[in-house]
C-alpha cells in the first residue's frame, strides 16, 4: 500500500467499524463517528502503515490488494481453517496418538514483510502447523508441524508454498 | 473429584442467581423506583450512568479523586530514578499484529466512553480499555517507543485536565443556582432518550472521567514497572543480548 | 437446544481448567488459560441470545481485548524474564 | 419456512462449534508437550468459537447483534494466532525443550547465534 493510501484505507476502516458496532445509521451518530476516525487516522496512521526503512521502494513493490482474487481466497481461507478443525479432531478421537512433530525451515519468497506477517498467521491457522519464529533478514519462517511425514524431504514446505501463492496473488 | 463437584455446584448457583434476574418480584425497593423514573428524569437509556453521574455526581467525583491520590502516591513513592527506557519487545509478528489493532481499540474505546449514556460502559470502563492500549504498546514495542509516542509528562497533564473538566461542569451548575453537579436542573438539555445528544451533562462527564482513569491508570502501570525493574534488573542482566529479530 | 449448547461450553471449560490445575509447565497452564478465555467469550454471546439482550456481546468484546492483553504479558514476562528490561 | 430453516442451520452451526471446542480441550488434556497442545489450543478452539459465533451471528434478533458476532470473529481471527505464536516463541526462548520431536532446525539456529 503506498504511504499516501494507508491513511484513507484506516479511514474507511475505522468508519466501518463504528458503524458496524454501534449500530447507528442516524445523522449524529455518522456524524460523531466521522469525526471520531478523522482524529484517530490522524493520531495512528504512521503506526498502521509500514515505515520508510521497511520498505525500500527500488526493491520491494508496494502492497495492494486483489479484490476480484479475494472473492476467491476467503471461502479458501475458511475451507483451511475447517480442514485443520477436524484433523484435530481426529487426531484427538484416536485411542493411539499418531504424532510426528519436529520443527522445520520454510524459505519464501514473498517481497514484502507485512505479507510475511499474514502468511505467518494463516500458516497458524491451517492444519497441522504454527509459526513459531520469523527470520526477517532470510525471508524465512520457522514452523512446528505436528505431522511431518516424512523426515527426508520437507512435506510441510509445499504446503505452506501452496499458501504462499494464494497470498501473493492476493497481495502482491 | 471434589473439586469437579465444587466447580458444578457453583455453576448450578450462578445459574440460579442470573435467572432471578428475569423475576419481575426481584425488582423491589428503590431499584423499582430508578428503574421506573430514571429515563423519564435524566434522559439517559443507561441507568447505571445515570445514577452515577446524576444522583450521586459528588461521590463520583470522590471516587475519581481516589485515582488522583493513587498516582500522587505512587509517584511519591517510587521516584528515586527517572524512567528508565528499553526497546525490548516481541517479535515482528506480534508487533505487526499489534500495530494493525491499536486504531480500532483506540476507536474502541471511546465509542464506549461516547455511548456511556445509552449502552453499557462510560467513563471508568473505556479509560481502562485506553490504558489496556499504553500497556499493549509498552509491552509488544518496548517502553521506549511507547513514551516516545506519549510522553508522561503529557498522561499528567491529561489527567489534571480530566479532574478539572469534571469540578468545572459541577461549577456550572453552581452558576445556574440549582447546586454542584445539577444536570437537568441546571439547565443541560434533556433531549431524547436513546439519541446521541441526550442525557444532559452525563457525556460531558464521561468524557473528564474516562480522561481521567485512562491517564491514571496508565501512569500508574509505568511506576510500578520501574519498580519491578528495579528489584530484578540486576539479576536479569545477563539474558539480554539475544533478542535482535 | 441452546441450553445443550451452553453445558457444552462450560464442560469444554472445565477440561480447559483440569490443564490449569494440573498442567505440569507454566506456559501449559497459559494455554489453557487461553482457551478457557475462548470459551468464556464464546459463553457470553451465546448467553446473549438466551437473555435477548446486547449487553452481553459488548461484554464479551472486551473481555476478548482484554485475554489477548493477558497472554501477551504472559508471553513477554516468559520470553525475557520480566515486563520491563 | 424460512424462519425454521434458519434455526436448523445455525442450531447445526453452533452444534458443530461445540464439538469442536471438546475436541480440543479432550487435544490440550491428552497431547504429550507445550507445542502439540497449542495446535490444539488454537485451531480446533479458534474453528470452534467460529462456528459457534457464526451460529449465534444467524440465531442472532437484529442486524445489529449479528455485526457485532462478526466482529468478535473477526477479532478472534487476528488475535488468536498471534497470541499462540507469541507462547510459542517465548516457550523455546525461554528453554523449554519439547518432549517429543524429530527434526529440530529452529534449535540449531538459535545454538549457532549464541556460539
Amino acid at each position: 500500500m503506498k504511504p499516501k493510501k494507508a491513511p484513507i484505507v484506516l479511514f474507511v476502516a475505522l468508519f466501518l467499524f463504528w458503524a458496524l458496532y454501534t449500530g447507528r445509521l442516524d445523522f449524529a451518530g455518522l456524524a460523531v463517528g466521522g469525526l471520531l476516525s478523522t482524529l484517530i487516522t490522524w493520531a495512528t496512521w504512521r503506526i498502521f502503515s509500514p515505515p520508510a526503512h521497511e520498505l525500500p521502494r527500488n526493491i520491494a513493490p508496494p502492497l495492494h490488494f486483489n479484490f476480484v482474487w479475494s472473492l476467491m481466497f476467503f471461502p479458501l481461507f475458511f475451507w483451511e481453517i475447517f480442514k485443520a478443525t477436524t484433523q484435530v479432531a481426529l487426531l484427538t478421537l484416536r485411542p493411539r496418538l499418531y504424532l510426528m512433530p519436529g520443527i522445520v525451515r520454510v524459505k519464501t519468497n514473498l517481497k514484502h514483510k507485512t505479507s510475511l506477517v499474514v502468511l505467518a498467521n494463516q500458516i497458524t491457522l491451517t492444519p497441522g502447523t504454527v509459526t513459531v519464529d520469523i527470520d526477517l533478514a532470510h525471508h524465512e519462517l520457522y514452523v512446528h508441524s505436528l505431522n511431518l511425514r516424512t523426515l527426508d524431504e520437507c512435506a510441510v514446505c509445499k504446503d505452506v508454498n501452496r499458501l504462499e501463492d494464494r497470498l501473493r496473488r492476493l497481495l502482491e | 473429584m471434589g473439586l469437579l463437584l465444587l466447580c458444578l455446584g457453583i455453576g448450578w448457583w450462578l445459574w440460579k442467581g442470573v435467572a432471578a434476574m428475569e423475576d419481575p418480584e426481584f425488582i423491589i425497593g428503590p431499584a423499582a423506583y430508578y428503574i421506573i423514573n430514571t429515563a423519564e428524569e435524566t434522559g439517559a437509556a443507561n441507568i447505571v450512568a445515570a445514577i452515577l453521574f446524576d444522583y450521586r455526581g459528588i461521590d463520583t467525583l470522590g471516587e475519581a479523586s481516589v485515582i488522583y491520590t493513587t498516582v500522587c502516591g505512587v509517584a511519591m513513592l517510587f521516584s528515586k530514578s527517572k524512567y528508565k527506557r528499553s526497546s525490548a519487545g516481541l517479535s515482528f509478528i506480534a508487533r505487526r499484529g499489534v500495530s494493525f489493532l491499536v486504531p480500532f481499540l483506540l476507536l474502541y474505546g471511546s465509542t464506549i466512553i461516547l455511548m456511556g449514556h445509552m449502552t453499557p460502559g462510560g467513563g471508568f470502563q473505556g479509560g481502562a480499555v485506553f490504558a489496556t492500549v499504553t500497556i499493549l504498546l509498552c509491552i509488544v514495542f518496548g517502553s521506549s517507543f511507547e513514551m516516545s509516542r506519549i510522553k508522561p509528562k503529557t498522561k499528567e497533564t491529561i489527567e489534571s485536565l480530566g479532574g478539572l473538566f469534571f469540578v468545572f461542569l459541577g461549577g456550572v451548575g453552581l452558576l445556574a443556582g440549582a447546586g454542584f453537579l445539577a444536570n437537568t436542573a441546571a439547565g443541560f438539555p434533556r433531549g431524547q432518550v436513546g439519541n446521541f445528544l441526550s442525557a444532559g451533562a452525563i457525556p460531558l462527564l464521561n468524557i473528564a472521567v474516562g480522561m481521567k482513569v485512562g491517564a491514571g491508570l496508565s501512569t500508574i502501570f509505568y511506576s510500578m514497572v520501574r519498580v519491578l525493574e528495579l528489584e530484578f534488573g540486576e539479576q536479569m542482566s545477563e539474558v539480554e543480548g539475544n533478542d535482535k529479530n | 437446544m441452546i441450553y445443550v449448547i451452553l453445558w457444552g461450553l462450560m464442560l469444554a471449560a472445565l477440561g480447559g481448567f483440569y490443564r490449569v490445575v494440573v498442567g505440569p509447565t507454566v506456559p501449559d497452564r497459559i494455554v489453557a488459560a487461553d482457551a478457557m478465555t475462548v470459551l468464556m467469550t464464546t459463553t457470553l454471546a451465546t448467553l446473549s441470545i438466551v437473555f435477548k439482550n446486547g449487553v452481553f456481546l459488548d461484554i464479551a468484546l472486551a473481555f476478548a481485548i482484554l485475554a489477548f492483553a493477558d497472554v501477551l504479558i504472559m508471553a513477554k514476562y516468559f520470553e525475557h524474564g520480566e515486563l520491563h528490561k | 419456512m424460512i424462519q425454521e430453516m434458519r434455526f436448523v442451520v445455525a442450531y447445526l452451526f453452533m452444534a458443530i462449534g461445540v464439538f469442536f471446542s471438546l475436541t480440543s480441550v479432550l487435544g490440550i488434556i491428552r497431547f504429550p508437550d507445550v507445542y502439540t497442545r497449542i495446535h490444539a489450543g488454537t485451531k480446533a478452539l479458534t474453528g470452534g468459537a467460529l462456528f459457534v459465533l457464526a451460529g449465534g451471528a444467524i440465531l442472532a434478533p437484529s442486524w445489529q447483534a449479528s455485526a457485532k458476532f462478526v466482529l468478535i470473529i473477526v477479532f478472534f481471527l487476528i488475535t488468536n494466532p498471534l497470541s499462540s505464536h507469541a507462547i510459542a516463541r517465548a516457550c523455546y526462548r525461554h528453554g523449554i525443550k519439547p518432549e517429543l520431536i524429530y527434526k529440530d532446525e529452529y534449535g540449531e539456529k538459535i545454538s549457532n547465534k549464541k556460539e
